[in-house]
């Protein structure tokens, strides 16, 4: 777009936000208030369509908003707590949704007064996630689900799920999927928290017993679940900041500060491994950078859909360093109760829970071989997998 | 240098083996880390003292099997196997190492050594997990001329299930290895990170000790330190060859893309190169065994090079354990867990590998630059 | 067998070796005939059957025999010269063979009069050994031989070679092999010298241009070529010595010595790393001697089939670590020129030559990944690769 | 900090490309190297004096082309691409260096810099290949009152290629920078592990030097050190980027079992970390390119981690090359292997990776133990 659009832009932009300010001081208005009449003055997502919390502009300006807001003391929606509605269930719904469901989810989602959570993995379907065994049976203009999904973040504060389910085993997996938003209230629907190895319970089980999803609340086609599933997954990755990420950030920081504070832990085999990890977290905050930079310029490599893999190895290398290096102090744990933590916190707690923690690194979010075949088979072009699974019916894989 | 396991070997891991299916199964250490007992006291009784696990190393003379450190670490191969919540090490080995380097003709030495070997006590070597063979006699503890000891020591373990502590303390006469009832001792367990061997802090203030007589107080510790670490050797083994067993099972049986996931070539290459390692790290464990049983305390280089192989054999097999079995290996609820805490904290254990290898080149003729 | 029987064969057969050392006293008679003596009476490999060098003895008094001889300063046929003879080709003329074959080829290829050397690998057929493209045509009681073959050592001094081609393109490629023997004397076989990275031609690449080879050579059936081959590479595993490996043998040796003997190379991070290799050196040897007495008590185990894995991997890290140990040393070469060596001599030369010629350790005589497969499959019982190309004719794989 | 390409510097990659392509394909290296004549004149005369490259570093008013460490990488990321047999790294980085920190005002030293940016001359840094920054002034020659150079220095890069040699010397006014025509010195070529890039012993016996001025000789020297080392990381990641393509070419033409070899999973996954490396080397060498063109010697932290990450990349880009063409890449007459002795060599060269990790310890505040 020509440079003097942008501007106009940008400055109405600006305007509109002056407008919902003064017209809703945000010392003098409920947090939940204000954000209605953000939402309703097409500034929640300035890129989604009017009426729908959006204007139609450019994304790229929503910072523009964000910033008069934040200057102004504004209240945000913390999206940290709604980063599911917001970074999947509300593209899915823009993109798949009927008017009707449009209008009826985006703005609680947006204001977070509905959080939602989403209802994709199984303990048998992980990396093969259109392996899925959940059953949705119709039943006039409503859907029966019965089954069992797991890892699901927030589960435990949501009003709203995205699920997907089979509603056809005679075809072959991917087509015989269909997606839906489940109501977390319905009686059938029990969520139990998942304990991990840390002892936290970030996650959840969340089993489904007959439950009961009216027709209306179908997202997209019957049987057209996995394409629909695609456009939410697609807007998972992880999304590079707008700020150079410092050196000696990350998980580093507290071995470096260890090895500073404290002389009588070095001995010379150490002081080369971690200079060596020193150097690996450098080499990879340095990768990341260059990303960053390709995406400032509009000229985006393939280089990013590795960072995932570099940090996720670099995070476990240096945390079991730390460990080691505390030596006896590694032996100790904080706390295992269980509990549950609003966020990880790689920083504010010992060695061995980032030890712990950092496991799953390489496992949340696409395994570290999943992500393997992708570079090999998307940046490098090598051949897929021979697949066996394509052409059969789902009910006659063998499981 | 024999790496092969005897007939009697064998029998003994059966018999290990088949008290532990019974009464220790993944399941049920699970159940019991987070509970008030983290010990298996009925479990204890039947290895301690119906097997008599707990005398393998004392001579026949004074209660015990006469058995030899080969012996032992097929027994710790098992218990490492089955992540045991029991004070094998603690005591058989440990504490008990620590008390045959004293003079076993003293009645007291040699009755405590009774007692241990029956299973009717079980004792506890003061130092932190962490010692190292080779680090000094400890300072931390001090006796007066009554024989009453002030001092602390930390991460001790299996003090809490011990009746006795075997404390190095230096009194009037210099080093000395003294008994103290762990009723007259502040026994504060803490939250470790191994679920399954739970460590302690020991307090004493003027707790009373018996000086058990010895030549020389700081080799007989070092002597137990060298032994137990040669032996953790065999321990770690079990956790690695548990995790790579239990990681092919599972990934034998799950299906994902519509193929026996194991079936995969990257993780077959993976399973393949564990098992090389583990393949070593068996006759690495069992050349440090073979050592401790031929020739004592001049095992250094064998038991170095266990150490420094093993640590990291039993790690890596716990990480590729967790990660091969993707989400649910990250999950409370799969015992898998139980291993990788284990072997990290094994890893530190009577020295991390690092200190081996430093130890290693003295005994091998291989100087650190400068020297 | 029973103590008694078996100790009535030692005597029996040191009585024979006696009769043939009287008979034809090693310092006045040539060796060869010596060596032709000692077969026709049965002492050549005793558990070959009589008239072909043996007496049908239990395979394990050939070392009784040997024992004697060696004792009474006897020639020897010098068995690594005729390594694949005697390793490869022999047992499978034994097994394959007609008669008028095991008459004809056994007794020169055991006293060393002739030379063999082994036509299997192609430039396109590696690891995919089946996948060969050398064909053999049948033209009346002959056949017309065209391809190529490579990494074929001994073929320069050769005069006969074991040789697998393809006789049927139309059948899948493990049906369609047919195994012969090959005179290296043909004026169709081309023998070059294949120059390895090191400078050095240890191997060969044959070229075979209408090499006419009369079907009395042929071993086994027409078609049956990949069961026999199958025979001749159980034999190539390389066997396990006698005695012990003494600790710090190997590569392992020069580094320590250069450490020893040069302290200005010396520093924290590489004293660190030497001790970390020499661990995996030593415990590499006990690997290997644990097998050792695995096989000595009769017990043989499946860790014998990593120890070739295991020692490519140390060699190979060993000799990387030699060269950056040396420093500026470890930049010169003793020699490009490209030479004919009698074997592989890893301790006469310098570290650059070790680093260069152990990359060969983990590609020659099945790569490390294929052996890695063959650990996955046949140790840990995990699943096959799938396979495609099992059931297609041969002319219709892809290439 | 600018990591990416800029327009300039992808359309100086693109020439020199084309150049290479043209005179240095693969087979044409390998034919060159074992000739009487290992580098190819006629390429150097292009690249240096046609295209301008031996003058990048020189400012334009010395007659060079005023470019900065950042053009100059990515000539050498093309470069070690090509294992081009070329004195660049020798001349137009080290020597040139040197010189750029004596005193350019002088005639003398202005001259030769002219000399070399035009391409008219060529030199080389007597100094061992292997020397890293921060080893302190070599003390293995010594020139007296009259100028004349005595001593040896071996293992010079480029040296049989060069006319001129920049000699560090320890004179009666302390050290120093001498120019000394090649045909005063004996250069005594030698058989080099690296076929591409030859190295020679150089023995000066009273050979006439011309002490070049200077503020501080030392460091200007090792400024000379340290820019070459930061731009050592560009060749090695131009070695390990040609490795991986090559290899996923061959590997994506391949077939064996009826399979492109490189749809086999172990590989695949193999030759993503091995794209996640030199991904990560990518960041690194420009990260040190672009600080020494910004920041000169204050760069050292850019240039230690760049060296000591890509030494690793690029000889393990190199051997899982070869490993992973099987028996080809054994064979001499494919190139592979000069890339594998490049990378090797480059390991060695101006620094192993272990020095550099020290060197960065210092910099960053991670003392050694003991300190």
């Amino acid at each position: 777009m020509p440079q003097e659009e942008s501007r106009a832009g940008e400055e109405e932009l600006r305007r509109r936000a002056r407008d919902v300010l003064a017209a809703y001081p945000p010392e003098g208005t409920e947090d939940v208030e204000f954000l209605r009449a953000r939402f309703d003055a097409g500034l929640a997502w300035v890129h989604f369509p009017e009426g729908l919390g959006g204007l139609g502009a450019p994304r790229s300006l929503q910072a523009v908003v964000d910033a008069e807001f934040t200057a102004a003391g504004a209240p945000d929606n913390d999206p940290r707590r709604i980063g599911i509605g917001l970074g999947m269930a509300a593209p899915t719904i823009l993109r798949y949704g009927t008017p009707e469901q449009q209008r009826r989810f985006l703005r609680p989602l947006w204001t977070g007064e509905e959080v939602w959570c989403q209802l994709f993995s199984e303990p048998g379907a992980g990396s093969d996630l259109a392996g899925l065994r959940t059953r949705a049976v119709r039943d006039g203009e409503t859907w029966v689900v019965d089954g069992q999904k797991v890892w699901t973040s927030s589960a435990h504060n949501a009003r709203w799920a995205i699920l997907i389910a089979r509603t056809d085993a005679e075809v072959p997996k991917h087509q015989g999927i269909t997606y839906f938003v489940c109501d977390m209230t319905d009686p059938g629907v029990e969520v139990r928290p998942l304990r991990q190895i840390t002892g936290e319970a970030e996650f959840n089980e969340v089993f489904l017993t007959g439950v009961r999803i009216p027709d209306a609340h179908r997202l997209g086609a019957v049987g057209d679940g996995w394409r629909v599933a695609q456009a939410t997954l697609m807007n998972e990755r992880v999304a590079i900041g707008g700020t150079a990420l410092p050196r000696e950030g990350g998980m580093i920081a507290s071995v470096a500060a260890a090895w500073r504070e404290r002389p009588e832990l070095r001995t010379p085999e150490l002081h080369d491994r971690l200079l060596g990890l020193w150097v690996e977290a450098e080499v990879t905050r340095l990768g990341a950078e260059r990303v960053r930079q390709q995406l400032a310029v509009g000229a985006p490599g393939p280089e990013g859909s590795g960072l995932k893999l570099a940090f996720a190895r670099l995070n476990q290398r240096v945390s079991g360093f730390e460990v080691e290096l505390l030596g006896e102090e590694g032996l100790r744990y904080g706390d295992w109760t269980m509990v549950r933590p609003e966020k990880v916190d790689f920083y504010g707690r010992d060695a061995g829970y980032r030890y712990l923690r950092a496991k799953g690194n390489s496992i949340e979010g696409g395994t570290s071989e999943i992500l393997r075949n992708i570079v090999a088979e998307r940046v490098l072009g090598l051949p897929a997998e021979p697949r066996t699974d394509k052409d059969v019916a789902w009910k006659d894989l063998p499981r | 240098m024999n790496l092969l396991y005897s007939e009697v070997e064998d029998d003994l891991r059966a018999a290990v083996r088949e008290v532990l299916a019974d009464h220790c199964p993944p399941g049920a250490v699970l159940g019991r880390v987070e509970g008030g007992e983290p010990y298996d006291p009925a479990l204890w009784r039947v290895l301690a003292a119906d097997l008599g696990l707990a005398g393998l190393l004392v001579p026949e003379p004074l209660g015990g099997q006469g058995a030899s450190a080969r012996e032992v670490a097929v027994v710790l191969e098992e218990l490492g196997g089955a992540v045991a919540p029991v004070p094998f090490l603690g005591s058989a080995v440990l504490a008990t190492s620590a008390l045959l380097g004293c003079d076993t003709e003293d009645a007291g030495v040699a009755g405590l050594l009774g007692r241990l070997a029956a299973g009717a006590e079980t004792a506890a070597l003061a130092v932190p997990l962490s010692t190292a063979p080779g680090s000094g006699f400890p300072a931390g503890v001090r006796a007066d001329a009554a024989g009453r000891l002030s001092g602390t020591v930390t991460s001790v373990a299996d003090a809490s299930a011990a009746g006795v502590l075997v404390v190095p303390a230096t009194g009037p006469g210099g080093p000395g290895l003294y008994e103290v009832a762990a009723a007259d001792a502040e026994v504060a367990p803490f939250v470790s990170l191994d679920l399954t061997r739970p460590l302690a802090d020991v307090r004493l203030e003027g707790a009373p000790g018996r000086l058990l007589p010895s030549g020389d107080a700081a080799a007989a510790l070092d002597a137990a330190l060298l032994t137990g670490a040669g032996l953790l050797a065999s321990e770690q083994l079990g956790v690695a060859q548990w995790c790579l067993d239990e990681t092919v099972r599972y990934l034998g049986q799950r299906h994902q893309f519509g193929r026996v996931v194991g079936g995969f070539q990257s993780l077959k290459h993976r399973l393949a190169d564990l098992w090389l390692e583990v393949v070593s790290a068996r006759a690495a464990a069992r050349a440090a065994a073979d050592a401790l049983a031929s020739a004592g305390t001049a095992a250094g280089v064998e038991v170095r090079v266990a150490q420094a192989y093993l640590s990291g054999v039993a790690v890596r097999a716990a990480e590729e354990g967790v990660q091969l079995h993707g989400g649910i290996g990250m999950t409370w609820e799969h015992p898998l867990h139980l291993y990788l805490k284990r072997a990290k904290a094994d890893e530190i254990a009577l020295g991390t590998p690092g200190r081996h290898r430093a130890a290693l080149g003295d005994l091998v003729d291989l100087p650190a630059a400068g020297h």
